[in-house]
């Protein structure tokens, strides 16, 4: 057997069982990692459940900085024996296998092609607990202790989170470093260490930091000035809220009344929760919800309302597995249709995607300068992959010169001055009008929102000339909104090539590993990050330079190809999907094989439709 | 703030405390069928704004879809307006009374944009006693579709159509009570002189003041075999009392002897007198509300007048905690927190 | 002045005040005029109100049978004086302007290039009837009988259709043709009849009936067997359920036991109303629920639950102007892309463009055999001006013979005798799967119907694999798909021609005459309606075949022609947008100017965009 | 239909009238936590639906999402499943039910699914007294998100999160009562032998039935502070009575004592024994329940049993007069009125 052998560069996989206490240990691993100077991508793959079934953590572990899902484990720890079987079958030939060895290995399920090392963690904590529950507890933390030694990490470093995570709760830092201890000399003690696999510091994270998107999100709300936010429970957005309100506890209280300089509600429904947003917004505060592709499905009507009557509206979603209820805990970009088009009749509706937690603070935070600037539904499309798994990031910024951008408002001075108000009157040609919050002046400045269509003055209209300049009107301000939303990120590989990959959200870390080894093997691909809806000038000039581009996407349907194909208008061919829509983040290795399959074939049907089907065989 | 208000006014129009008239609370002329039960409810709201002195620009106007949720168009005209989506009123006034708690928040719906579709969000605003006042103008039908019998509509009555409705009716006054509401009353288009006092204790109450107003559509539901008409309410209304509302730093004018009459003061300094109370009413004990309630469920009769009031109401904003300051006059200064806070979260995160 | 002059060919409209019941005496003379052998379309134009605002009925009556809007009045009846100026001022010059003289025509109205008539309506009214309920409705009645002197109508004919509308009431019968006469007489005695324009009898009606297309969708569902009918009022698909009710009333009650073969519920809203269907569905009855725009959005959760649960359901989508409350007395085709996509995830629809009252029918009852057949939501897309106007159409007919399609089920004997059953498992190849009806076996057949993602089995999973393999199976299916939706038709127009005309639905009519006046000017084009998404090969090929398509659509964004993009590629300036959204229906003139704009121009920027702006400058 | 039953059973197992054992009414393995309340609801419908030897493929169980509407994988393995969207259970078995009225319809659902979301459309499914079983398991709280407060949360009461809950609380069986539902319970997941009776009365209950289960959520809602804790509801249950359910045609084998019961014929010749009746409620008196239940929501105390039955409920199919006949059992010769009528109807359309 030729045992897999790297240092610093590897994936390992933790098998547990939910609702155990597994997560907090295994981020405790990855921390450590990351402490020590290696960019690390845990990502959580969690059931639908509370309690009882399989979970895994999943950590890659790479020098280079590929942050994307590799594809393939070099390290299994399993704990779970439900789920052994699988966890075993999934370790690459060479790999490690590592296991609560308290019960024997089932006998049948035993492999000559990986090492097998066996840590008898129940027995440990028999041993060393009476309370169940701390069985449980330090069993995780055992295991971790047993990997310290196994993969020669800095076991400082180690105590040293312990300690900053649990800061002034004594009694809580020595147990768990107890725990640690007792793994690390049962794995000194008993087992050859390290094993192949190893690490060693590095100083190849800089100043970054590991966070996930949606804490990122929840900051770039509070910074971006956000008061009134309205939501309901649903997976995997309920952080952003959690995350917004436990900072706003933090420094949004004041010190001399406690009172509140924020409202958060809970609504009763997603219909509801958009109302609300959309009600305060109108009044003049910056509001916004949260959810996830059911709740995006019931917002639908009242996203239409407010992009007809105009109003600035935050929504983020972050996006799961769909259709319908589908896997609500794996990740997918598969509403970009249903948001592009959201409600009934002509709509448009602008989407942001950021790709790092950095980025969802940025555009979070932005979200709300951009809803008042252009007074309409601001969508921030994020994914489960980058809102609930730490993501490694650039640090978190503000500008503390930086205004809010509180868009066109006419004050009680202007009025009383005498300028003139007409609700939906074009004064600056950009085709976006000026509003007035409610209470502002006595006699001048009120008008009515509605959803009907309406005049300049917003006074109800069935006139069909009325209705159709206002149509045209908000057609118009598309074309504003595209000077207003984030430029695409364009790579160049520096070499001659026609043929590009366009990406955007959580495909970029992939992407880009995929595309330095194709390009080790010879193929130079030109890249863009498309960061917003509607597509800027130059989204449509890069894909003309090309003659071939590559569309990378999380969904069945190439939801964002069709998008690109409606907004302009490309030969046949020019557009080829790269599509995965498993549930599982894409991969490098699957990007990889779909490009060079096209590459290879040439194929004249439409391939987007073919790459799917293609899809069926593949497993990575 | 202070804005000049209009200068030339009839001498004859009565002005109120501010120096408005009347037709400063008025709003564009109505569209509604004529006759329609929702244009008096617009008058009235429209005489209790003014006897009350609010300034018309400081209250919000919110409705969903239908004939009685296009006539906030027909009052307060300098008021800003709302005519949101079906049955969604209540939360897009959530939103904007969280965003600034100083406006009064005026909510108009209709039976079938409350009972129907918008169940879920009364109930819910209700719970949550949200500070505004919230009028049905209940026709039991669904007006401006042409009529269908909607939730409120009696079991047994028949509209234009003739079809004897088979449902049995909800009814939204025993169902906010249910759900905690803190001020429930019930009225009739055509009685001001009840409606008008209870519109301004409703402004006042702190917390969420639920007005169900009976308010016959002429057009598809004010025949004979309707117990939504304006003959069948004239016949079978029953007041649990009459009521008096004094607003706050009015002198006290009206004489009433004390043994027939309650007084009881509000939050706000006003004060209301109920005169004539059915003895088995208590308005401030909600189990008897809820125990007349269902009196009159059994007898047919409809229950109008102030049904129940909680004096020690404590509405959303009090529970959430919420800045006295309007949220919405909040700037970057309070609002951001700044880079240096995020020096810290990133170091936090390495 | 040169008065209008011809025979069976113009457009008259009405001016009333509604709630006045100006619609049935309307109605009255164009139904008139239809069995004189006249083809007629009447279109009303009515306000979101119930009583008291302007009212129009316009009718277009053309021999050579065009039924499309044509633009333009000659003679217009008002008995409005809130809307005369308006009316006066929009008739042709050289038309004919009739009026209510009992008060004189404000002299700042008067026009000296029109023949401006008085009938002194009222005077005659108060003369004749004491009761004020009387008094305005034979008001109508009365200048219906002046038209009839007027025109030269078959005075005849129409104290028949009134004897045929009130059979068996005597008592209205009298009454109506006697007001009938009071104008007939009047106009005899005092006016110059006839004025230049005149009916005659003619021959060009064949067959066909005048029925709007709700009624005929209610009567289609009726045919089709449907038993559960769910729904929550909204103009303009009310009138859907009201018919399917009126028609089950007569023959659906036993006559027995007085007991009914169907339930209709008026459900609290229409997220009820779909999963009422939904429901009803699942349990094997026949069911259907009908809506407008903002109902559609309501339901876009409980679609993607039908999609991807693969629920047959029926939903038929009378479309209004959108977005939100819009128009919504208008007319649009504005929600096929929000339908097509309906709800988050990737879902595609199946959609049914009927384009006359006797497609409704048609499609009406094969929405059922399809949706069972195919296991999917199917949304027949109708609209305003087909479902509420009255159009000229083939009689409704039925095959007895025919059986209804229930699809794939298995029954107790089929499971007793040992078939696999597995709810999701391709046993046929065609990405169809076997159902059973609950109740069916006391142990085999019972499955769990979710939203969630499970295996063939119907068990729960979150694999990856299995998410994926059925996913595609559901891509499968949409080939299945292709072949059982109704085809295109293909106008071919006999001469050498690469270029065409794509249009569906309402749109039909106006492009049909658009093209006979383009040809008449030398500019031949093909032609194909659509009737289906997903497009048929034959759609793919058709547009193949032509270098350049106008593709002609009531919406502003261009919705089918994304579409078209989005399913198939094809190159830069292939497809070319015709567009009219200002809530009329398009007429055959603003198609024949939009085309030849086109044609002139060598305009290379994307187009439908392009064309949205030029619109703005158009009135018809 | 009459198709074998599996012929080998274990001799020990007790079978039912029709031969099957309690395992034939089993689900699958449940996932649910440990503890979890909602498991031992499921055993009860389990047991209930055994006893009452209904065939297990006669039963149709429906439910909307969260742990609790995951439970019915749990039970009744033979039997069709559904488990819709969030909320929208009702309108899913309103349509089922109208499709075949021979089944018997059993709605399971959480107290967000139901008292949240799904108020709109459990609001209106009584009204409308579908025959049907509903079941809530009451939590307090959204479990299968983590434990946020629902709205059936009371005011003050804290879970694992430990904010205590600032809203008041939505009292199911009252909002059914309002509704004019016409069977309402309340019970307690870890009171079985009051909770299988009622399962079965309810089952009996021509009409809409509601049984609002506490049902402890271990993992969030458990703790010391939480009014839907197993502790806490063990000490502030307040049974209105004992009930026994006797089924139809059963032999009367127990004994009691005519002064201390009470015997009600339900319309399927089941009939229901009520003993130790709280002198206050009268169940078969809307009234007296409605009055109960308000008595309760002031003492804290958690009223169980059943609070209320209407003996001469008329459920949807009786009002909308539908067919006896399953809908979905009707074909082209029952339905499709043929070509002959499509004559008629040309000929009057020209
Ligand atoms: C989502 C949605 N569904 C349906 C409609 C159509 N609609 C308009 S008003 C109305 C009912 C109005 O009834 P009610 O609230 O009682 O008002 P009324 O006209 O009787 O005053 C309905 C169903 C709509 N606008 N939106
Ligand atoms: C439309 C929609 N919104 C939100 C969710 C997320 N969600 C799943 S279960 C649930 C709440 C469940 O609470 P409850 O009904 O009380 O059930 P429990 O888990 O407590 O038994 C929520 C909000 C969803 N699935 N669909
Ligand atoms: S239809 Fe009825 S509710 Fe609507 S305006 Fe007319 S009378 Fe009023
Ligand atoms: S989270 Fe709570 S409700 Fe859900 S299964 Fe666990 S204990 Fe039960
Ligand atoms: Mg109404
Ligand atoms: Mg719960």
């Amino acid at each position: 057997m030729k045992r897999i052998e790297s240092v610093n560069d590897f994936v390992i996989k933790f098998a547990n069982v939910n609702g155990t206490g597994s997560a907090s240990a295994n981020n405790l691993f990855a921390k450590a990692l990351f402490r020590m100077g290696l960019p690390v991508s845990p990502k959580n793959i969690f059931p639908s459940n509370i309690q009882g079934l399989p979970t895994w953590y999943e950590v890659r572990v790479n020098e280079k900085g590929y942050l994307g899902r590799r594809g393939g484990i070099d390290i299994a720890l399993s704990v779970n024996p439900q789920s052994m079987a699988q966890d075993i079958g999934e370790v690459l030939p060479g790999g490690y296998f590592i296991y609560d060895n308290t019960k024997l290995l089932d006998i049948r399920l035993h492999r000559d092609d990986i090492s097998i090392i066996g840590v008898p963690l129940t027995r440990i904590c028999n041993e060393q607990y009476d309370d169940p529950r701390q069985r449980q507890l330090f069993k995780n933390v055992i295991y971790v202790g047993a990997l310290a030694a196994l993969l020669d990490m800095d076991f400082k470093v180690l105590t040293g989170l312990v300690e900053d995570q649990f800061k002034g709760k004594k009694n809580l830092v020595l147990p768990n470093i107890h725990a640690l201890e007792l793994g690390y000399q049962y794995a000194r003690n008993n087992l050859d260490c390290p094993i192949g696999i190893r690490v060693q510091k590095s100083d190849k994270v800089g100043d970054k930091i590991l966070l996930d998107g949606n804490t990122a999100l929840g900051l770039g709300a509070l910074y971006g000035g956000a008061t009134v936010a309205a939501w309901y429970p649903i997976t995997p957005s309920t952080s952003v809220v959690d995350a917004f309100e436990k900072y706003a506890k933090r420094v949004r209280i004041d010190p001399g009344t406690g009172q509140r300089n924020y409202a958060i509600v809970q609504a009763e429904d997603e219909l509801s929760a958009i109302g609300m947003a959309i009600g305060a917004s109108w009044n003049g505060a910056r509001s916004f919800t949260a959810t996830s592709g059911p709740g995006v499905s019931l917002m639908s009507e009242f996203l239409g309302l407010a992009y007809f009557a105009e109003i600035p509206t935050v929504l983020f979603n972050v996006q799961r597995a769909g259709p319908s209820t589908g896997m609500p805990t794996r990740t997918q970009q598969a509403d970009i249709l249903s948001c592009a088009y959201a409600s009934h009749g002509d709509t448009k509706q602008v989407l942001l995607f950021p790709s790092t937690p950095r980025e969802c603070f940025d555009f979070g935070a932005l979200s709300f300068d951009l809803a008042e600037r252009l007074q309409t539904p601001i969508i921030l499309m994020t994914d489960l992959d980058l809102g609930m798994n730490d993501n490694m990031s650039e640090p978190l910024s503000w500008d503390d010169e930086r205004k809010y951008d509180r868009g066109k408002v006419l004050t009680a001075e202007q009025l009383e001055a005498g300028v003139e108000f007409g609700r939906y009157l074009d004064v600056d040609g950009d085709a976006i009008c000026y509003r007035t919050y409610p209470g502002t002046h006595p006699t001048k400045g009120a008008f009515f929102t509605r959803g009907t269509s309406r005049n300049e003055y917003a006074i109800y209209t069935e006139k069909g000339e009325e209705y159709e300049a206002n149509m045209l009107r908000l057609l118009r301000k598309w074309d504003t909104i595209n000077e207003y939303v984030p430029a695409p990120i364009i790579v160049d590989c520096g070499m001659e090539t026609d043929t590009a990959v366009l990406y955007f959200g959580t495909s970029e870390e992939a992407s880009r590993e995929a595309l330095d080894h194709l390009s080790a093997e010879g193929v130079h691909l030109n890249a863009m990050r498309v960061r917003a809806f509607p597509f800027n000038q130059e989204v449509q000039e890069f894909i003309e330079r090309h003659k071939q581009v590559f569309v990378i996407e999380q969904n069945r349907d190439a939801q964002l190809r069709t998008l690109l194909m409606a907004e302009f208008e490309f030969g046949p061919d020019k557009l080829k999907s790269v599509l995965c829509f498993d549930g599982t983040p894409i991969s490098a290795r699957n990007i990889r094989k779909q490009i060079k399959k096209h590459l290879n074939s040439d194929n004249v049907l439409p391939l987007h439709r073919d790459t799917a089907l293609l899809r069926a065989g593949e497993t990575s | 703030m202070s804005y000049q208000l209009p200068k030339f006014r009839h001498p004859e129009l009565p002005v109120n405390d501010l120096g408005y008239t009347r037709a400063d609370y008025e709003g564009a002329i109505s569209t509604l069928c004529a006759g329609c039960g929702h244009d008096s409810i617009s008058g009235a709201i429209v005489r209790a704004c003014h006897e009350l002195s609010i300034e018309p620009h400081k209250i919000a106007k919110l409705s969903g879809i239908g004939c009685s949720s296009k006539a906030p168009t027909y009052f307060l005209g300098n008021s800003h307006g709302f005519n949101s989506v079906h049955g969604r009123m209540p939360s897009v006034v959530t939103g904007a009374a969280l965003a600034n708690r100083d406006l009064l928040y005026m909510g108009v719906s209709g039976d079938g944009d409350t009972a129907s579709i918008g169940m879920g969000q009364f109930t819910h605003v209700a719970r949550r006693n949200l500070n505004m006042v919230y009028i049905v103008m209940n026709n039991g039908c669904y007006g401006l579709t042409k009529g269908q019998d909607s939730a409120t509509a009696d079991r047994g009555s028949a509209s234009k159509k003739g079809d004897p409705n088979i449902y049995s009716a909800i009814d939204l006054c025993g169902t906010a009570l249910q759900m905690g509401a803190t001020f429930v009353a019930r009225s009739f288009s055509g009685d001001k002189e009840q409606l008008v006092p209870l519109i301004k204790a409703a402004i006042s109450h702190r917390g969420f003041a639920l007005i169900d107003i009976v308010s016959p559509c002429v057009t598809f539901n004010n025949n004979t075999k309707s117990t939504k008409s304006y003959e069948f309410v004239r016949e079978h209304a029953e007041a649990t009392g009459t009521i008096d509302f004094v607003p706050m730093h009015s002198e006290i004018t009206t004489e009433y002897q004390p043994g027939h009459a309650h007084e009881v003061t509000m939050h706000d300094g006003s004060s209301i007198r109920l005169y004539k109370m059915d003895e088995s009413l208590n308005p401030f004990d909600r189990r008897s509300a809820v125990n007349v309630l269902e009196e009159h469920r059994y007898s047919g009769n409809i229950l109008t007048g102030l049904i129940y009031m909680n004096l020690d109401s404590r509405d959303l904003h009090e529970v959430l905690e919420t800045s006295q300051r309007p949220l919405n006059s909040l700037d970057e200064s309070d609002l951001c927190p700044g880079n240096k806070m995020l020096l810290n979260i990133n170091a936090s995160l390495r």
